[in-house]
């Protein structure tokens, strides 16, 4: 087997992000599970980035996960308070009943 | 002493007037006291109708007369723009400018001298919202001089498109009763026409925005006469002609595209019909002579076969749709399809009668279609009907009418000695010169227009008075007698003496076939 | 296979399964843990590329704080979370396919990376101090080359990132924060600014009618 | 100015001013203002008659321009020439006689000054057309006598036959105009002006000349151009064309169908529209453009044949009609083929002969008709009558010389101070049967069919002529008691005018036969009418004897040069100047004599013995009669073929066309369908976060996919 | 270029940021009922921030921060709309908040903080600041749109805004992270050289893609519009006026300004994929609003359809293009903050109506308020005399000179289509029986709005296109 080189971070990384697309609309139960899908697709771009920045021997890569990081935990509170407000108001988070609003 | 009148900008003055005019009702409206549910006393109301009533009527007068004046200032023997004007307005190329020539001088003049009528038309026979339609009316009569002055492509489409909002308004506001039941919903006839209307001739005239879009980068300029001697390609003029064609043939309207004419017409207002017929249909007939043909002479050329063969289905087509018709102002309204068959055949001849026979059929057609809408109107303010069986016989109570709905019957006819005849026999003549079966189906439609105008008459003015409701109909009014009567003696002076507006044509006309005849022999046709 | 190769298979493995049953699991809570153990092997994945420092945010942030975020709110929401994943299955073929199609692009774009050549790097670098390679072994370590230039060139990120993380807060609080009634608080500066009168109140009552 | 265009003028200031008048003054007023100034006009036109027709001051007066575009110019104008002079005084004449007469027809009816203004209206129109002197101005009245027609016919606009007939009137008139409009066009196309000078200048001299589109010139006279998808002579084209008009106005055979209708209006206006004037035009027409017939010889057996046929089959009708109007009516359709058959033969000047004699024995016999309607308590029906003759002794003998007038009474070969002894109608039609004859012999198209035809008719005249006399005046009355005990007075001024009608009607034809056909028709004619035949004489033959040198000197110049053309009609050559009857066989002298008599006798054996209404020789109930009686079933054909299925397009086309697939596919359609598409796309959003991630994944999918074929087909 | 002097080229956000910190912590001393005090503040911060850049030095085009935000005339343009818009925003909802109880002192400064951060965003020149940019807005819309938490309507707009957003966001920097591999930085300058320089690089036009959707999601354009009709109904009226202005325009000038500087070198890669989203945006703007009865939901599509033309100017990628979406987008924002102004006029005494057919017949219960929504609607509809039509115009006129006539003319044909919903308006107003008049006194701030917004539509736009087009062009000049 080859060395460990970028194609195979990328890969991970690709990987990981189809696997949060299809978190989103697969699942149709829970908000929550929809929200952790989206962390990790913020995951593999931050591998993404990481390894482009290893690679390319360029920090501004890691500056910018970091930056995708900190946003990150900043949309997830946001996004946590808005289903907590949601919850409030409804009683459940199933996505499924989530369709006050249509066509 | 002159000079210095003819330099003012004129043209700009007869244009915005009456939107001037439409301020100072909006303004008057503005002043009223309202109570907190923003009601108007009904006496104020009242006061408010009348002086729209007045405004109007001054300003569309006044606006007649300064317009005469212009046509005194305009000097006839002359070929090229007159009286022009221009401003810096967009930048690069797009400019207000504004100007007239023989094509459009006397469309100018029959716009102007149509909107009083049309005000007076609805003195009476409008009692709802008088100050709305009154404003509705002077905008709509802006916008329609601004058509017929504008020298620059993109104003002339401003104007152009911006002519449909108050007509919508028109004819949705004031239109008549009744439903239709359409796509499974049933909405109100007028609505349907209304936006028929609207969106018909929208979706025309963005055809040609993107031409003009297209002839804009291409030529730098909107300005019609640089663009008028800007020589397109053969391949693009035929593009661009496609996309000009679309817009106006729905404009005049052409079949297949005229099912949104009769609708119209039968739901507008009398007014509204009156300056449907008079003014708006004759826009796209400008708009032929006055881009078509000069702009793309080769294509114009190419796809004249399309043209003519339009015109004769709609001749034929319409005059026998007609002959079915049993709403007055439908028929009026079919006719009017098949004489605007008449104006496309003569205008796509290329030839001097042809295209004088054109501009002199939509002249008349103006006088003679609008007074045939005033009295279908007439008979319509007191019966509130426009079935052609709900009368008969009014010979009986109204003489004066009958006289004067026979005389507009047979102008529509196109009788000689009316105006009607000249421009219908010119533009045979002209298309008899291309090509003689284009004449000969033609003429089946002067057969045709006999067989529907005269059913008409006949169903509606004569026979036997046998309906109660007919028994005590008065006859015309000095009102209704003024306003047809002005149309029925222009009808017959330019019937028996046309000369006056042939002469105007004339120059204009001559410059048209001339660069229409260079640019053929220039590609070798 | 060297040992880096065996840790980054071992961890990309595990990134991706964990990944998975974040997805796949019933119960959000094993959801969030798997989560978590996603993040701890992104983690490693990136120290296995060198980017420590990265990697030590990634555990305290993620880990320590927003996973924690979750795991709170998944516990304080009172969800009936056995009807949670039905339908799950109905939509997986479909779903499934097009993720599967968008990781077939995807890789094939990884597939065609190639590092920049030297003309087109030095197009993109035309300034040295544009960022500092990570791989000069006498250079800076991770932590601190990035500590060098984040306080530095890129200050102004790290100001918006706090201006985000205001707006963040002030969205938390203004969503779910509620001020009720009738709860007992204690207020220090009433308390301290009562005054006297408003301790008492003389009441005259008359015989027979009692205090009401 | 001129005062002579006061001839035209004089009846239009009537028309306009008999409404107002009538309304200010009464009635009375109007009648007296319109027949006074038509008394003027009529003297005028006399007076014109003979500075014009026999002074030989032919002359143009120019008023102004009409239609002006480019070379089409179109003037109004008063050409005064012999042919429009002799339509002048006939117009005039009759057109006062008849104002006269309406004011005591009238008297019963009411809406008088409506009537007289429609009358001179008519009047005017008339005149504009017969001194036009260029094509669309002739167009102009053209159409504008069939627009009073039109008012006249549908005069008493509550009944509702009247105005079918009137709207028939005027469309089938239009059917006409279709082709007279084409012809104009034509005329324009090929010689570039519609001025008659200038167009029969151009034939008469076989001019070169430069249709539009033709890269080069050519003689007229053999030029072909291409019309309607073929290539025709140009001349002949015009001539068909122009007949066309002719043929609506006066109704012939196929267009004839509304002139039977066109009874409704009041009698006056039969006499005066539907017998004497208008239905004339198209013969005045053909005269006039005599020129273009010469050498277009097609176009002149066309004419030939129409008109042979409309005599025949005309009269065929005429044979069973019961109506006293439609009797008349069916014989002016067959006397208008006499007419019309003559000019093709070439033989104008007898074509206008007899239309000028037709003239006053048509309108007596309209007139008399009228005054027995009128006496009869407005009865129309001949086999309600009977016996009339001693309840209106005088009317009897009026229409009896009406009668004897048009069945042609008269002894052959007797001349009388170098004219031809007998009636009016005696005169002029035996004229034409000889003319036709002698077309026939010079090899002139349809000559001989149309000599045959000729015969026929004259029988049948003869028969339903005397039919009408014997059934409405002798015999016993079949009339209800009360008309019979007290017939309806008839006013003196209805009577009066018949008397200068009933003179006319005896001794016009031979008074004026010198002039319009005999010896002194050249100085008479002075270059109106045309033929080539004598062009060619004149400069061949000058000892042929006849007087004929006469032509138009530009006309003898060419003369030569068309001698090509004109070979064809070599053998009229030997016939010319023979209408006098000199040169054909005596039998042919004598055959429409005997037509005559033959025709009268068995109108007598027939209705003279027994029950006049027995059936005749035609059994009641066999096909002929049936077909007969209905007029050869015209009415229903065209009902059949032309007239409902018109109606039923446009209904089809309303609703199918129209409605279902213009709307249908067009606008309702595309809204319906936009609508609909609306409706479902609005579906996909379903309010499902899920499906809106779904969306935009599938979205990223697409676009990706997109980038990557494009990519790689790229490469 | 020293701290300070590189400071001064941000005094406009500057005075946003820290304006928005001061009111905040006044805010929480002085509590709900200063609300009203706070929103004028807000105001006069953004109309401060807007002066500060007309009259900062716009003309010139300095770069800051190594290249992460650019001040050109590009830039200053598009931040006086956003700041003006957002002022607006304000202004209107006034009233509104105080109706729903929703009177909470954090709304106008949440607003100002994404103002704030719409202001990076069209100064933005490299992925990251793009990247804050947009997180900075999107976060403050996130909760503006749950703004009314009592409301299960308000929150699930703001749940399903969040969460499409969030994943829009995953997009994104997906595409970042591509673009940065696959040219080695996320300066848009560099980017552009290696664009250029290099052949067909197919991974940066994968990561192109990735941005574009991330991008076209904030821009609500087609497919990946979805968002947008249930966040504007769900979310607080005066809210949704601010979703449908300010924003838009922010994304629409980010997007512009990263196609057309660092992708300048791909267009023809990414012109057929910005005619694709254009076409399908147009397309479901035009259709599905026809069967709408909310005219919140009505903008929304509507607002998606114009958001389709406008990137009929951006496919063509030329200056004529840009400054046409320029152009089309300062006159959108006019109108859209015109007809939500009425939208929010829409109030009887039971409260507020959404309801189309509630405007039945105001041309006779309210013939001010029915004259200037017929006018927005005309201008909507891009019908002349109305500012629509020149924005249409530009539009088509830059797309024909791209060559791109049939995109002119499929975006033609949807107009077409769309000017049927708008008359549908029109026709209820004045064509239909009147529904209950609303109340008058809607408040100065929505009176100024509407009628400010009607007479720009209307005279005055069409007497002096003039000037926006030359600001516009400059504007336009400055990415070139």
């Amino acid at each position: 087997m080859a060395e460990i080189g970028l194609g195979h971070y990328l890969s991970v990384a690709a990987v990981m992000f189809a696997i949060g697309m299809a978190g989103i609309f697969l699942n149709r139960k829970n908000v929550i599970v929809i929200l952790m899908s989206i962390e990790l697709m913020l995951l593999s771009v931050n591998i993404n980035f990481v390894a482009f920045s290893q690679f390319l021997g360029d920090l501004t890569g890691q500056v910018f996960a970091f930056m995708v990081l900190t946003v990150a935990a900043a949309e997830a509170a946001v996004g946590l308070a808005i289903l907590v407000a949601f919850f409030r108001n409804r009683g459940d988070i199933a996505v499924e009943d989530a369709n006050l609003m249509k066509n | 002493m002159t000079e210095s009148f003819a330099g003012q900008p004129w043209l700009s003055l007869i244009t915005f007037a009456p939107l001037f005019g439409a301020l100072c009702i909006i303004a008057r409206r503005m002043m009223s006291r309202t109570d907190e549910n923003g009601n108007v006393a009904a006496a104020e109301q009242a006061q408010i109708d009348n002086t729209a009533r007045w405004v109007a009527l001054g300003i569309t007068t006044l606006t007649l007369l300064v317009s005469l004046g212009v046509y005194v200032l305009y000097d006839p023997a002359l070929s090229g723009y007159q009286l022009v004007e221009e401003v810096e307005w967009l930048g690069g190329g797009i400019n207000y400018k504004m100007g007239v020539d023989g094509i459009s001088i006397l469309f100018v003049l029959l716009t102007t001298f149509i909107m009083p009528i049309c005000i007076l038309a609805s003195w009476d026979s409008i009692k709802n919202r008088v100050a709305d339609y009154m404003i509705a009316f002077l905008v709509l009569e802006t916008l329609m001089i601004g058509v017929f002055c504008a020298l620059d492509l993109f104003l002339f489409y401003f104007f152009f498109e911006g002519s449909l909002i108050p007509m919508f308004l028109i004819i949705g506001v004031w239109g008549s009763k009744g439903t239709k039941e359409f796509g499974g919903i049933s909405m109100p006839s007028r609505v349907y026409a209304a936006l028929k209307f609207f969106l018909y001739t929208l979706l025309g005239s963005l055809l040609l925005l993107v031409a003009m879009a297209w002839m804009y980068a291409q030529a730098g300029t909107t300005d019609i006469p640089t663009l008028q001697n800007f020589e397109f390609s053969a391949g693009a003029q035929k593009w661009l002609w496609l996309a000009f064609f679309a817009s106006f043939a729905v404009k005049m309207p052409m079949w297949p595209v005229h099912t949104w004419l009769p609708d119209a017409h039968v739901q507008a207002p009398t007014a509204g019909s009156v300056v449907l017929a008079a003014i708006l249909l004759k826009m796209g007939g400008y708009g032929f002579l006055r881009f078509s043909l000069p702009m793309f002479p080769i294509a114009s050329l190419d796809f004249a076969p399309l043209v003519y063969a339009l015109s004769i289905v709609a001749i034929i087509y319409t005059s026998l749709v007609a002959l079915a018709q049993e709403d007055m102002k439908k028929l009026i309204a079919y006719s009017s399809v098949a004489h605007m068959g008449f104006v496309t055949m003569g205008i796509f001849t290329g030839t001097k009668q042809g295209i004088e026979g054109g501009l002199f059929q939509m002249l008349s057609h103006g006088f003679i279609s609008g007074a045939l809408f005033l009295c279908v109107g007439v008979v319509y303010d007191r019966m509130h009907t426009r079935e052609i069986a709900a009368y008969g016989g009014l010979v009986h109570r109204m003489p004066l009418y009958a006289f004067l709905f026979l005389f507009f019957t047979l102008g529509n006819v196109g009788l000689p000695g009316t105006s009607g005849f000249v421009g219908e026999i010119l533009a045979m003549t002209g298309a008899f010169k291309v090509n003689s079966w284009i004449a000969f189906f033609a003429a089946f439609g002067v057969i045709l227009s006999a067989a529907y105008a005269l059913r008409l008459y006949r169903q509606v003015v004569y026979g036997e008075m046998t309906k109660d409701a007919l028994m005590e109909i008065p006859d015309v009014d000095r009102r209704e007698l003024a306003m047809l009567g002005v149309l029925m003696a222009f009808a017959l002076f330019l019937g028996f003496n046309p000369g006056p507006a042939l002469s105007v044509f004339s120059p204009a006309v001559d410059v048209v076939i001339e660069n229409y005849n260079a640019a053929i022999a220039g590609v070798g046709h | 296979m060297t040992i880096s190769a065996f840790a980054f298979y071992v961890f990309a493995l595990a990134a991706v399964a964990s990944g998975l049953m974040v997805v796949a699991s019933k119960n959000p809570v094993h959801s969030v843990l798997f989560l978590i153990s996603a993040f701890i092997s992104a983690a490693g994945l990136f120290v296995l590329m060198g980017a420590e420092y990265l990697a030590m945010v990634l555990i305290v942030v993620y880990v320590g704080a927003v996973a924690v975020l979750f795991m709170f709110v998944v516990m304080m929401l009172d969800v009936d979370f056995v009807e949670m994943k039905q339908g799950f299955l109905q939509y997986l073929p479909i779903g499934g396919a097009l993720a599967a199609i968008v990781v077939f692009e995807l890789l094939l774009v990884v597939a065609v990376w190639a590092f920049p050549s030297d003309t087109e790097l030095a197009l993109a670098h035309p300034s040295p101090n544009a960022a500092q390679t990570v791989t000069d072994p006498n250079g800076p370590n991770n932590i601190e080359a990035i500590g060098l230039i984040l306080y530095t060139d890129y200050v102004h990120y790290f100001q918006i990132a706090g201006i985000i993380l205001l707006i963040a807060m002030i969205g938390a609080i203004i969503l779910t924060f509620r001020t009720r009634d009738g709860i007992k608080k204690q207020d220090a500066a009433v308390q301290i600014g009562r005054k006297r009168e408003e301790g008492y109140e003389l009441v005259d009552i008359k015989p027979g009618q009692g205090l009401s | 100015m001129d005062f002579s265009a006061l001839v035209v003028f004089l009846p239009l200031f009537g028309a306009m001013l008999a409404m107002p008048v009538g309304r200010a003054m009464g009635y009375r007023a109007a009648e007296l203002l319109t027949t006074g100034l038509l008394l003027f006009a009529a003297i005028i036109a006399w007076f014109l008659f003979f500075d014009v027709a026999l002074g030989g001051n032919a002359r143009t007066i120019q008023l102004f321009t009409w239609i002006g575009s480019g070379n089409f110019q179109a003037d109004w104008a008063i050409r005064l020439d012999t042919l429009s002079a002799v339509m002048l005084v006939v117009v005039n004449s009759v057109s006062f006689l008849v104002h006269t007469y309406s004011m005591g027809y009238m008297k019963d009816y009411g809406e008088q000054s409506r009537f007289f203004a429609y009358l001179s209206l008519f009047t005017f129109a008339m005149l504009t057309l017969v001194t036009a002197d260029n094509f669309l101005q002739l167009f102009f009245g053209w159409e504008g006598v069939g627009l009073a027609s039109y008012l006249l016919i549908g005069f008493w606009f509550k009944k509702k036959s009247a105005n079918d007939a009137a709207i028939k009137a005027f469309v089938v008139n239009r059917v006409g105009d279709f082709g007279f409009a084409l012809g104009i066009m034509c005329i324009f196309f090929v010689f570039g002006t519609i001025q008659f000078d200038e167009v029969f200048q151009a034939v008469a001299t076989n001019a070169v000349v430069t249709p539009w589109n033709a890269v080069a010139g050519a003689p007229i006279q053999t030029l072909n151009i291409t019309f309607i998808g073929a290539e025709y002579h140009a001349l002949t084209v015009i001539g068909v064309l122009l007949f066309i008009g002719a043929m609506g106005k006066s109704a012939q055979f196929f267009l004839h169908t509304w002139l039977p209708d066109a009874m409704e209006g009041p009698t006056p206006v039969s006499a005066l529209i539907h017998a004497a004037t208008m239905v004339t035009a198209g013969v005045f027409l053909v005269c006039r453009c005599s020129v273009i017939y010469e050498y277009a010889p097609n176009a002149a057996a066309m004419v030939t044949l129409v008109g042979a046929i409309t005599a025949f089959f005309a009269a065929t009708v005429g044979l069973l009609q019961d109506d006293i109007k439609k009797i008349v009516a069916y014989s002016t359709c067959s006397q208008l083929g006499y007419m019309f058959f003559a000019a093709g033969v070439g033989a104008y000047g007898a074509a206008m002969f007899h239309l000028f004699t037709h003239a006053f024995f048509k309108a007596l016999l309209f007139l008399g008709s009228g005054a027995v309607i009128i006496g009869m308590h407005h009865e129309q029906d001949i086999k309600k009558m009977g016996g009339v003759k001693e309840l209106m002794p005088f009317t009897h003998i009026l229409m009896v010389v009406g009668t004897i007038a048009i069945t042609g009474v008269g002894i052959p070969g007797l001349y009388l101070f170098g004219a031809p002894f007998g009636t009016a109608g005696f005169v002029s039609k035996d004229m034409i049967i000889e003319g036709a004859f002698a077309a026939g012999e010079a090899g002139r198209a349809f000559g001989y069919f149309a000599f045959i035809m000729g015969l026929l008719a004259a029988v049948m005249t003869a028969f339903y002529s005397w039919r009408l006399i014997f059934l409405t005046f002798w015999g016993p009355s079949r009339a209800p008691e009360a008309v019979r005990k007290h017939p309806h007075a008839v006013p003196d001024t209805m009577m009066a005018p018949l008397i200068p009608l009933a003179i006319g009607a005896l001794v016009a034809g031979m008074a004026f036969y010198g002039n319009f056909v005999g010896d002194k028709s050249e100085q008479f004619w002075n270059g109106a009418l045309y033929s080539a035949a004598e062009q060619h004489d004149a400069a061949a033959a000058d000892d042929h004897g006849v007087v004929d040198d006469h032509g138009p000197v530009s006309a003898h110049a060419v003369a030569d040069d068309s001698h090509g053309t004109a070979d064809d009609s070599h053998g009229a050559e030997e016939s010319h100047g023979d209408e006098g009857g000199h040169h054909v066989p005596i039998w042919v002298l004598w055959a429409p004599f005997i037509a005559m008599l033959t025709g009268t006798f068995t109108a007598a054996w027939h209705y003279l013995r027994g029950d006049p209404l027995r059936p005749g020789l035609l059994r009641a109930d066999g096909m002929i009669y049936a077909f007969l009686k209905n007029k050869w079933y015209f009415d229903e054909i065209y009902d059949y073929l032309l007239v409902k299925p018109a109606i039923a397009f446009g209904r089809f086309l309303w609703k199918e066309g129209d409605g279902k697939t213009i709307d249908g596919v067009g606008p309702d359609g595309i809204a319906s369908a936009v609508a609909a598409g609306a409706r479902r796309i609005v579906k996909v959003q379903s309010g499902y976060l899920y499906h809106y991630a779904f969306a935009m994944l599938v979205g990223i999918a697409v676009l990706l996919t997109f980038i990557l074929i494009r990519a790689g087909g790229g490469q | 270029m020293g701290i300070f002097d590189t400071l001064s080229f941000t005094f406009p956000e500057l005075t946003l940021a820290i304006g928005a910190m001061a009111l905040l912590i006044t805010g929480v001393f002085l509590g709900d009922k200063s609300a009203k005090q706070i929103s004028m503040a807000c105001v006069v911060l953004l109309v401060g921030a807007a002066v500060l850049v007309l009259v900062g030095p716009s003309g010139t085009q300095t770069s800051l921060f190594d290249g992460a935000f650019r001040i050109d005339s590009f830039s200053s343009y598009c931040k006086v709309i956003i700041f003006g818009a957002a002022a607006f925003a304000i202004l209107m909802s006034d009233r509104y908040l105080a109706g729903e109880q929703l009177g909470r002192f954090e709304y106008p400064i949440l607003i100002i903080l994404a103002a704030f951060g719409m202001s990076l965003m069209v100064s933005a020149t490299d992925l990251i600041s793009l990247y804050m940019g947009v997180e900075t807005q999107s976060l403050a819309l996130y909760v503006l749109a749950a703004f009314n938490r009592e409301s299960q309507r308000s929150t699930e707009a703001g749940l399903k805004y969040f969460v499409l957003g969030a994943l829009s966001s995953g997009l994104l920097l997906y595409g970042a992270s591509l673009v940065y591999g696959f040219t080695g930085s996320t300066s848009f300058d560099e980017i552009a050289r290696v664009a250029t320089s290099t052949d067909t690089n197919t991974g940066l036009i994968i990561g192109l893609v990735f941005l574009v959707s991330g991008l076209a999601f904030k821009v609500s354009a087609a497919p990946f519009h979805m968002w947008t009709p249930d966040v504007y109904e769900g979310s607080p009226t005066p809210v949704t006026a601010l979703f449908a202005a300010a924003p838009k325009l922010a994304a629409m000038a980010l997007f512009t300004r990263v196609l057309t500087t660092s992708f300048s070198g791909v267009l023809t890669d990414w012109q057929p994929v910005i005619a694709m989203i254009a076409v399908a945006s147009m397309m479901v703007g035009a259709f599905s609003a026809i069967p709408q009865t909310n005219i919140k939901r009505l903008m929304a599509y509507s607002s998606i359809g114009h958001m389709g033309y406008a990137l009929i100017g951006l496919a063509s990628g030329s200056a004529e293009g840009v400054r046409s979406v320029l152009i089309y987008m300062a006159i959108y924002v006019m109108m859209t903050i015109g007809t939500f102004a009425v939208i929010l006029m829409m109030r009887r005494r039971g409260g507020m109506t959404e309801n189309i057919s509630d405007l039945s017949g105001l041309s006779r219960t309210n013939m001010p308020m029915a004259l200037i929504m017929t006018v927005l609607l005309f201008s909507l509809a891009g019908v002349p005399p109305t500012a629509g039509f020149f924005g249409k115009w530009y539009v088509f006129l830059a797309a024909v000179e791209a060559e791109l006539v049939w995109l002119a003319v499929v975006g033609v044909f949807a107009s077409a289509v769309s000017a049927f919903y708008y008359l549908r308006i029109v026709w209820f107003m004045w064509f239909d029986e009147p529904a209950p008049a609303f109340e008058r006194d809607s408040g100065p701030a929505l009176a100024f709005a509407a009628w400010g917004s009607a007479i720009l539509m209307f005279p005055l736009l069409t007497v002096f296109m003039g000037p926006l087009t030359q600001a516009a062009g400059i504007a336009a000049a400055s990415l070139f």
